[in-house]
């Protein structure tokens, strides 16, 4: 077992020198292309596709006025659209296009160069491979999603094209690197033995520090404070919550790359620890407040989704129902008092649940290994060595997107603008933005 | 003629609507409208922020009526609507100059 | 194909004593895991989930006012993640811990005890097993959804903390026992013969009946058939239907447990047993008021689902047409005529659809079965015989569910209390229960 | 890969005369069943299903006025339960009966005949073989999902019962005659070498044409040009569109009918052609009226979709990003210009978006499959050729479905009619064809 | 001045929105209203329970007018609304004592 | 007593209720409507149909005050709703004859 839960953060490593290996072991034992694993790809694919739109449009878009809808939606998808291609042009090449480099993954793949449906991709099993093209679609839709949630940080008066440039200077500066720091063989974060198995710190971390860049950096929206902003159809967001834990399925488990065993602990425990986080929101809010809300639980929801992502492969499932209890109180929290206390308008609260929450999984992954505490570490598994490389893995992420989050936010200022104007805010950018209305009659 | 605007409950409208027909209601017109008095509103959170709501939901209905019927429609939605709860509503009395039937071209009490 | 057929209800026969089992044949044959029945099974337990949250959250919710949205979707997610939290407490041990009791499964896998990655549940075919995980994983959700289904019966009305009280106790008193002796070995409804291949007795029927005792003994909504209470998103109640339709090939193909023609057989009587029920309960309105309505396509969207569910895996796609073509006048006479008849205010049709519909599939498996009939049944299939032993398995799971779920609500009842205030009743749950609302602008 | 790009038109080829081919190999060698293959097929099947409703009914009910958004969901919803139940009685027959017909496949399946749990349908590939069933019910879903398409060219005004009745027809005497031509072995077109990977003749133009006709026969709505008629819910549609995004794995990588490396290449396709088409029809709103629209985005993404349908299978990822990037302009210019020039009111743009979005995917085919563009063509694949075998694949349908629809509307309104009165038109469809309205506070 | 409140079916609004521009109004206030009347509504059957409609979809416009203005502007809606069916509305005048523009403070026929 | 009907910017509700709590205004009546005027409203484009939208979203208040407070609510909405900007709305004050509080049946000032 230890070898095995070990080998999870290894996976990738194999991925960087993938096509030279192929050739080598072809002469030796020819591997293993199994169909019930290309199924589980392509649907994981497809899954987390669909988090992202109609997902996270829907999660999002809810939490906005109508006169914003829109605007959420179009961002959402417009970035998915425009990272795709990005990611076939070179995006692929600099996460796992096969360099030695800890920092990126060279030119070797731009525009998929020599990727043909004979390729293939490794998978943490030695033998067993992936036609190449359904891992590029996989790791695509990360990428996709990733600079989606951010939006949530700069929702109701961020400029769209800025929106859109930020986006493609975000993914090239800050994820593809990451992505390859943490999942590559030859990554940095990777070679610490941090664990992270299906994107905590390059999707949620990562995301959640470049909002709250964001958020300070643009100031709060017209009215804030003073105006009702609340959601215009929470009904919308719950909507899209459950389409999003839906749709974590294919990420959490879909990172396993195969259909083992393993893959379906994965699956359990996106179930359990979600299950965990919803019921400690609200009851963290019947306690404060009296009442526990559909928002609520729709925060913890996601927040469990959070905090499982890099633990789904490790953790036992009481450890995965630990945790889901214990994420939900903290980013309740953050989002609550941290964030009123310092009055920055994170406005849709990425950096308090996904932020926070993927900091509290990432260093819950740490601990809840231990096979003391039902995981799947092995005897000699130590929570305080590995809590350590955690907490490295994420201070690294903290510090690299943060930075360079905020580099990009003022370069993109520079070139198109970041904000809308205030009368252009007060109407909306449905119209302003894009000239139409969410709802008629 | 006269114009009477009432602000009453939302779940006292079917009711109000069937009691002015019964004493010779012929029309009206209904606006749902946010309410603003002595009864409260609330407090919605979301996430921690914290909304207070200050209109409470009314309808408001408009009705033309012939002077003679005035006071029997007033007297009519009052003890219809009544609850004797704070928000029952308010009636408001105007004058009204002149009414006209679109589809007839008919004037004063006969457009009502 | 008899053999294969009367095997269906056996499946479920070797999951109590399985981890000896496993232990047993390692000496002969290794059991085989497929990695297209993993991910199967993987891709059935999300869509089930999807059933619940979105969509059964988003059917019962466009059927209430505007003013309840939010009650609906809160009580459909908080019930489901709580049911989860205790699945792997000691539901699961309940239902399927291994014990020899006619009636329910003890206390061996409390806590999921000595489950590990290793561990492997049967299939219908000897010598073929899945990962454990990924059987608890598919049964949880059909755990976290029949307790969603009764909402229906109390819509607009109940009290939050009394919901939740009383599906914990629900699940633990009568579904987890009626699953044990529906699904396993030494279970007494197994044990009869009884055929209910995807759950229609356990889910529908048992969740139906109290349904029914909960709207009998809570009484009507305040104006009740006086106030308009017409539904208040008919777009999001067409919406929710289809994703139940989307969802439920998980629930009846994927209780096939494997990735074999039985399990596209119940896909197919999945499509067409449903198509048919819409197209007659089209028929019946356009008959009876003179036009098929949006609600009763719905209706019979859902009724033809839960007709089909226990015969799926044993009805040939010609007697999976005439089911549905059956169920619907039935469940529309019920919710028609037979409600307003008696007058109780069972608020979204839950006994109408799910409890008459159920009956219907039930005691349709038993005739549809017939070879004769395009069923699956051998040579020596006696219709008459089938039928009985269908029909006691019905009323077994009538009087459990009927008064035990009526001890249940009183108990409910003095603990927490069941109603809400009438004023708050009048505001709406989501204000008064929740502290927000579905829509702004 | 010649030879298995050329195969690739050629899978269904065998399917005609799959139960006696069957029989024939078992002799020799039995033909395998992957459960991998299966359960890809049962889950693209369902996705098919998932782009009908909800997702078609979204995409499409969202554009109309809230008074008519029932009755689309509706036609979508009751056109798909009655095409599969017509389906399982001859549809299937007459499109993969057995028979040598180029034109249809005779009565040889009525009702189903001959199929049971043990028969197969033949894959791609030599010796792979799937259940019948779920051949069955995936080709089905095909069938429900393309006489839907139809509707949105007479919606807001035509009768529910002529559209049911025309739909049957429709079905009956275009749809399973095309694709049968296009898909069997013994077909017209497809013994023309035209490559339709997915169905963007046999679904999009087919359907497309058919659109414009109905258009053009009905006339335009009562106060087209005149009231405003703007989207009810844009949300809503671009919930539908990225549904139908979601759905549309399953119906191009599933038309792979195995989980290999060529699925694999369909889905990597069906994400960039349409990401590209997203990005395209942004661009040129931005070019020529200054802003992107949600509209925008929601149609380009259809439009992408379409295009790649014929070509998932032999275009690489960039030749998708170029079909992509080229067929939103095309579509772009004829919902605006060329339509408005015409006057019709094709409400919904069936034929600007499906048509001739088929149709430039058709061609596009035709030239991407070639070697020099990243294409799967063979080294002596000759693009000319190819194309001209491609247009006249699509003139063969234009002509079929212009001309037959065109009949099949004139026998409708002589039998049901076909528009419904103008004042009920006025007062919306909902109220007046089914008796309910979708919204109530 | 005289205020001037008509109830119109709601697809005629932007006509006569239209031909009171012509007459010379600059300004209105539109609200969409159930209205009551002589024009019957429907019924609803949601799964047997049956729900009786009984108000109209209709348009209300509010116009405050110079006293000169006014009969133009009766008779403009009058003949623009009209479809000769029932449930065309109603016009309905008042008199108006003040009216004021907030932008600019003017007041009377200026502030309209 | 008056009826002072007012049409302002939606954005500045909060802020006109509050000033006008503060005179002593105990109710009022809210409804969104759509303004015509100078203020002109905006173009919609939905796959090349182009849609004008002539009205601008408002809000619209009703209050029934005592003769005495008319004026103080008339300026005080007039500068809390300023905005300098085209579209700031109107108010127009009618005349009220009766007034009266469902609940208790008060009527005249008191029941305001
Ligand atoms: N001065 C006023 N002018 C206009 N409408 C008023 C006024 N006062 C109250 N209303 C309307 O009447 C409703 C009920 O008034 P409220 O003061 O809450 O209760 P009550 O009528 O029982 O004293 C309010 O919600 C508002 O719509
Ligand atoms: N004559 C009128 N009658 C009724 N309402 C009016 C009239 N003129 C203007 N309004 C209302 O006042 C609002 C603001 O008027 P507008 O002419 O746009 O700007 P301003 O008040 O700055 O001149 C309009 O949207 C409308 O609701
Ligand atoms: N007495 C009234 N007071 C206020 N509004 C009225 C009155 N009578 C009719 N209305 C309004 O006028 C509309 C049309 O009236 P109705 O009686 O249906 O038709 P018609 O005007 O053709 O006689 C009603 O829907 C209502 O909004």
């Amino acid at each position: 077992m230890m070898k095995k839960a070990m080998g999870i953060g290894g996976l990738f490593a194999l991925l960087g020198s993938l096509p030279a290996m192929a050739q080598d072991t072809a002469a030796e034992v020819a591997p293993i292309i199994d169909k019930g694993d290309v199924t589980w790809m392509m649907t994981a694919s497809a899954l987390v596709l669909f988090m992202t739109v109609p997902g996270l449009a829907l999660f999002y878009g809810g939490l906005v006025r109508s006169k914003n809808m829109l605007s959420v939606m179009m961002q959402t998808t417009m970035i998915a659209a425009v990272v795709m291609i990005v990611w076939v042009l070179y995006g692929y090449s600099f996460a796992f296009g096969g360099s030695t480099s800890p920092y990126w993954g060279g030119l070797g793949k731009l525009f998929l160069a020599g990727v043909t449906p004979d390729s293939t991709a490794a998978t943490f099993t030695d033998g067993v491979v992936l036609p190449e093209y359904v891992f590029i679609a996989f790791q695509m839709t990360f990428a996709a999603i990733t600079p989606g949630l951010i939006i949530g940080a700069f929702a109701e008066r961020a400029k769209f094209s800025g929106v859109l440039l930020f986006s493609v200077l975000w993914v090239t500066f800050i994820y593809f690197p990451i992505a390859h720091m943490v999942w590559d063989g030859a990554g940095l974060i990777f070679n610490m033995g941090a664990i992270d198995f299906a994107g905590g710190t390059v999707v949620h971390i990562n995301a959640g520090v470049a909002a709250l860049v964001w958020a300070l950096v643009l100031g709060p929206r017209v009215g804030f404070g003073k105006d009702n902003m609340a959601p215009h159809s929470m009904t919308l967001t719950m909507v899209g919550a459950a389409m999003l834990w839906f749709g974590w399925f294919g990420f959490n488990a879909g990172s396993n790359l195969e259909a083992t065993s393993g893959a379906t602990l994965a699956m359990l425990n996106t179930f359990v620890c979600t299950a965990a986080a919803i019921v400690s929101w609200a009851l963290v809010e019947t306690i404060t407040r009296g009442k526990a809300s559909g928002l609520g639980a729709a925060s913890g929801m996601v927040a469990g989704l959070v905090a499982i992502t890099p633990a789904c492969g490790t953790t036992g499932p009481v450890g995965a129902i630990i945790l889901g209890l214990a994420v939900s109180p903290v980013c309740y929290f953050f989002v609550t008092t941290v964030k009123q206390k310092f009055g920055y308008d994170d406005s849709l609260d990425v950096f308090g649940v996904h932020g926070i929450g993927g900091i509290v999984g990432a260093i819950g992954t740490g601990i809840l290994m231990a096979p003391g505490l039902g995981g799947m570490g092995g005897e000699d598994f130590a929570i305080g060595a590995q809590v350590m490389i955690q907490i490295k893995a994420v201070l690294i992420t903290l510090l690299w997107s943060g930075v360079g989050s905020l580099i990009l936010i003022y370069i993109t200022k520079a070139i198109t603008g970041i904000r809308v104007a205030s009368d252009d805010e007060r109407q909306g950018l449905d119209l302003t933005s894009h000239g139409e209305s969410a709802y008629h009659s | 003629m006269k114009y009477i605007i009432a602000a009453i409950k939302p779940y006292k409208l079917d009711e109000v609507r069937e009691a002015l027909t019964a004493v010779g209601v012929r029309g009206m017109m209904v606006s749902e409208i946010k309410g603003f008095g002595t009864q409260s509103g609330h407090t919605e959170i979301y996430r921690g922020a914290e909304y207070a709501v200050n209109f409470v939901p009314k309808v408001k209905i408009e009705i033309a009526v012939a002077d003679t019927l005035a006071d029997e429609v007033i007297e009519t939605i009052r003890k219809v609507a009544r609850t004797d709860k704070i928000g029952d509503g308010k009636i408001f009395v105007l004058d009204l100059e002149q009414a006209l039937r679109v589809r007839t071209g008919e004037t004063g009490d006969d457009a009502l």
